[in-house]
């Protein structure tokens, strides 16, 4: 059932500096985030996805075009790795009218149907039974489309978790859920919340196909991630992909982080960081780096005052978009 | 003009529309080879087969938000939830999904589904398979909320659910279900929004839903018999609602009663009263009078079952206290 | 994980004759709830254990006196087997002063504490929480009690099951799940609702023990109970207890079965049932057998006239009971 | 008395209450360590350890439905659900069993569950995380609600919701945690079910609960510099209503105003204004006026989010309206 992939070093090596661009940018974004935070720009609760970058990457690579996505309350990475262009998203997060969401999403309510971002989740669990039913309606309508959701692996133990996915088993249905296991639900650390340890274990109640993966590898999570969607595609039923994974900050920007200790988080910034990964598995010269961070930082900061300079929604337009 | 029964109407709402349009299915549980536990879509498997009569597993979460999905994907999917009481299982997903997606994506998204579910009591089923909740669901921006009386707003009020751009929740009551009516030949839709007035009169407006607007018929005709000319209206469709309609109605008679099956407190009527005393205040000559269950679950014995729901009597009741006032 | 437990004769004849008597009562109850159903006595929905009754008489011997259950829509074997009197099970039935929820309940809704039943519940899934937070409070306290849940293999569907046995296993709880597997929810077969054939793999996904035992060998189901409970009360963690077994009847008094075919069902009839097989194995002279099926009779008719002579509830004691 | 927080004072409740009786706990996300995501359990885990403190896994059913049993087995539990968005998950547990099993078991049963819970608009969290939905629970028998708006109120009632033999859902308001106020240095227990009068006056009467009391009583500030006599009734406890003190407050003032965050529509305050037109019918001078949300999901932009949840404003506005009325 479960399958750790090895990692291949099949990819060439600019589509992998393709793939460290987009890490970097994910990662710049975040920091961003972070920063902009801490100044008071941004308002309301935001989750950023340092040191998970590698699996929306190596996730997002493998879709075609017409694939959807849920994600859930961090939601960030999913969204670029989708395509959408930074300034929609920061302009989002400062609730813009040229965000993504015209600014009545926010960061954990993020869309962007035109690239298959269908929502993200601020309710843990909550966009996996969508995705099934999205799969539903491609296997109806003979459509070679794929329905993904991403997931924590606090959401394994949520009941839509399990009704999700052994419905989609059930009927067969082209989706895949890519768990995204950090071993943190917020403070509480993987022994405190889940009964087993290989989470592998949860498609079994389902005879669900699972592939396991290194998150910290963002070749290897492009060639598992594009077995899971040619299974799926192919109509051999749903896939359970876990991306094993660490959170390189706190849960939400501001967490003072009480629960857990300095070196284990020191250590994982130090060991598990799949950009650093990534930059010594290519040995990139230190000038093209250089250019890359210039490219990204310009993006990021294009980004902010894009943002800064965008429009506030009046306020009476909060009673548009309640009904068709 | 043709007869069918609310069963009926219901079931060819949905088989018309599926006729139609291969976009909507329906899929609930036993809602296939058995028809239904009310038999509401029996005969349908065989017209549409399994695809899109579709058996689900208990799983009432997943089956609505796989609903919700699909009508992201541009379906339109008709849901079953066999007992109302079960929608509280579903709730996050109504609630918090199916609700808002349009709106927390500042339009891009919508979600055609429509959520047929009944209840009721009268029949002693106990506790839990009783209650009448669509209260809660009025309370929620992005939903609609349909409750029809009679197979003509039945089939009507479903068609336009299925082809609503939006959540629909559509309510039925078991009781119901044998009810006979006429229906015109070819299905009309039906604005959802409009109430209906069942009844002309001059002394009381009875706005009532679901089983009670029989309840409220019976009532009026009694009223008649003691000179009390009865109004009953039914607003079909309770979010939206047609405010409208009830102000016109109430400031015409003066007088106001408000029938449900749901427990009194915090019931529809309270809206409705709200609505009343605000919107036609002047004009009212007694305080707005709520009807509907005492407060406690619905109990097994049907002894208590049936004091317990409210009866044609305790409309008739609210109406002679509300025209004893001056 | 699973293991499929041999039947094993080690229990006394005397033992087994009691088992017998058992099962015998609960099937004539059930018919004659039938038959009450039938001629318009009762109302309400009735779901009775025809063919199921091994699984309620092994399990429930196996308790100790201690112990609470939580049963299904499907209770009645449950409640004799854990026994209470024909009487006030009848009398509920009847919606009578006298039954055991004292006429607030019916038939899915029977209570009766002194003797561990806290409830039989008409949402599938809907008694299982209070099992694992039961069997917590039997941990926290230090008291060698274990909590029981009846569940349907329908029931494992649902994210109640899912939530339940998974907090279960994490909490190390004294709590054994008991699963009727008789391969129907209502109308629906197992190949429509279950995207796996083997259910103890459901048990995989929290990591919990769990013992396959055949429902209609009921010494069987005794010894598996047995070790379940003992696995439990030894502090050992949480047990599911997969009981196969077959409905050899509706689903609901009244059912017209249009979804089954009359072959299975006469088929299960003359193969599956747990009193014939019992019956067998005892070689009990015809006499015996008389003898038992006059003395369950007599407490079977004398129900029903407790329950006719009963007292109907005043309507506005609907108003009592609602807060204590 | 002593000054405290409001978030001081229902961890004081619950600390206190564990101190004195080894059947009380609390379970619910990331309470332990991080003591709560608003900090409100912050230091219980280091006074009373990780068994009764204890952390769970994302599952609001199950942990809802572990509260109900320990509480059937005779403890007094207090389950989190960390906003009350994602009561709609723990729904069916709270309706149809912890409400239930004491009248479907005739009596033999209790479930003396608190469930706390918070939320409410005001710091841009989105739709999903902002909504108020106090008003579902007080249509269900069996409950009891909760929704205290001052320090000593949430001391007071949240002792009294864990020692009620009842499932009580107790609401409490992000922005009101920071709150300082005075509580009596003894903790006194409070009855569940009576109101209380913040600020007498003449002229109307203001019905309101949790953050909308404060606006409330900012507007009667305004009004009385106007020169309208504004009377401040928190109700405390939703369910059960002490109808007999707004009454007699209306009957007095002859105008009411009823405030909450939630939307109107279908609100508390629709209960409120059906109530008080029913029994004081003939005292009032003006409808019952409304002030809540507009009927839209919670916006995430700031200067949606703030115009969509009334301010002190919109309470002042409804005051001035109904004294407009003759
Ligand atoms: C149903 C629900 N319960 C609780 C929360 C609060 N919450 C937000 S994120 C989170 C932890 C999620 O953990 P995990 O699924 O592992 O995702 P991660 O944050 O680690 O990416 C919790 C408990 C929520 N959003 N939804
Ligand atoms: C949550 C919920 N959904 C649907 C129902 C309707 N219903 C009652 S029994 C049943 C089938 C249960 O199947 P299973 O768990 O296998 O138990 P069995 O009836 O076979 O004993 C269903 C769907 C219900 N009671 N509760
Ligand atoms: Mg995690
Ligand atoms: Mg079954």
């Amino acid at each position: 059932m479960a399958k750790v992939e090895q990692k291949g070093h099949t990819l060439s090596r600019e589509r992998l500096v393709d793939f460290l661009r987009e890490l970097l940018l994910i990662r710049r974004f975040e920091e961003k985030v972070e920063e902009r935070f801490r100044a008071g720009d941004l308002s309301g609760f935001l989750h950023v996805s340092l040191g998970q970058e590698a699996i929306a990457v190596g996730v997002c690579r493998a879709l075609d075009g017409s694939d959807v996505v849920a994600s859930t309350h961090r939601a960030h990475a999913h969204a670029l790795a989708l395509g959408m262009h930074p300034n929609e998203l920061m302009a989002e997060l400062y609730g813009k009218v040229e965000g993504c969401s015209r600014g009545y999403g926010g960061s954990m309510h993020l869309y962007d149907v035109a690239r298959g971002l269908i929502g993200s989740n601020a309710v843990v669990g909550g966009g996996l039974p969508s995705i099934t039913g999205s799969a539903l309606a491609f296997k109806l309508r003979g459509e070679p489309r794929v329905a993904v959701a991403f997931l924590g692996d606090g959401a394994t133990n949520i009941g839509t978790f399990h009704e999700s996915l052994n419905l989609a088993q059930l009927w067969g249905v082209p989706a895949v859920f890519v768990c995204e296991n950090n071993g943190y639900a917020e403070s509480t650390p993987a022994w405190q919340q889940l009964p087993i340890t290989d989470l592998a274990k949860r498609a079994v109640a389902f005879g669900m196909h699972s592939i396991t993966v290194d998150g910290q590898d963002v070749e290897a999570v492009y060639h598992a991630a594009q077995r899971a969607m040619k299974h799926a595609r192919d109509g051999k039923g749903p896939v359970f992909l876990l991306a094993n994974t660490h959170r390189l900050t706190g849960h939400y920007v501001g967490d003072p982080q009480v629960y857990r200790s300095r070196e284990e988080l020191r250590e994982a910034r130090e060991t598990q960081d799949p950009l650093e990964k990534l930059r010594a598995r290519l040995e990139l010269p230190g000038e093209e780096w250089d250019e890359l961070e210039h490219e990204v930082a310009v993006l990021v900061q294009a980004s902010v005052d894009f943002a800064l300079n965008g429009t506030d929604p009046r306020p009476e337009d909060a009673l548009e978009n309640v009904y068709a | 003009m043709v007869t069918m029964t609310y069963r009926e109407a219901v079931r060819d709402a949905m088989a018309q529309a599926m006729r139609a349009d291969p976009d909507v299915f329906v899929m609930g549980e036993d809602i296939a080879e058995m028809g239904g536990s009310m038999g509401v879509t029996q005969g349908m498997l065989e017209e549409f087969g399994p695809e899109r009569v579709r058996n689900t597993p208990i799983s009432e979460m997943a089956i609505v938000g796989a609903g919700i999905g699909a009508a992201m994907q541009g379906m339109r999917p008709i849901v079953e939830i066999m007992y109302e009481d079960f929608t509280t299982l579903a709730m996050e997903q109504i609630v918090n999904q199916a609700a808002k997606h349009r709106y927390m994506s500042g339009g891009q998204l919508s979600v055609p589904l429509t959520i047929r579910t009944q209840g009721g009591a009268g029949w002693s089923p106990g506790a839990q398979h009783a209650q009448q909740v669509e209260a809660w669901f009025c309370h929620v921006p992005g939903l609609k909320v349909v409750y029809p009386s009679t197979p003509a707003d039945a089939r009507a009020l479903l068609w336009s659910s299925i082809y609503d751009d939006n959540c629909v929740l559509f309510f039925e009551h078991r009781l119901l279900y044998p009810l006979k009516g006429e229906v015109p030949d070819e299905l009309e839709p039906l604005e959802l929004g409009s109430a209906r007035v069942h009844r002309e009169g001059e002394d009381v407006t009875v706005v009532a839903i679901g089983r009670l607007v029989h309840e409220a018929l019976k009532a009026a005709e009694a009223a008649e018999a003691e000179g009390i000319s009865v109004e009953v209206l039914d607003p079909r469709t309770l979010l939206p609602l047609d405010e409208d309609a009830l102000v016109r109605s109430v400031r015409k008679t003066s007088r106001c009663v408000v029938a449900h099956e749901a427990v009194v407190r915090m019931g529809f009527g309270a809206e409705i009263a709200a609505v009343v005393q605000e919107r036609a205040f002047d004009h009212l000559d007694a305080p707005v009078e709520r009807v509907g269950a005492k407060f406690c679950p619905v109990p097994f014995a049907p002894v208590m079952e049936q004091w317990v729901v409210p009866h044609m009597e305790d409309v008739l009741a609210a109406i002679r206290r509300t025209v004893g006032r001056e």
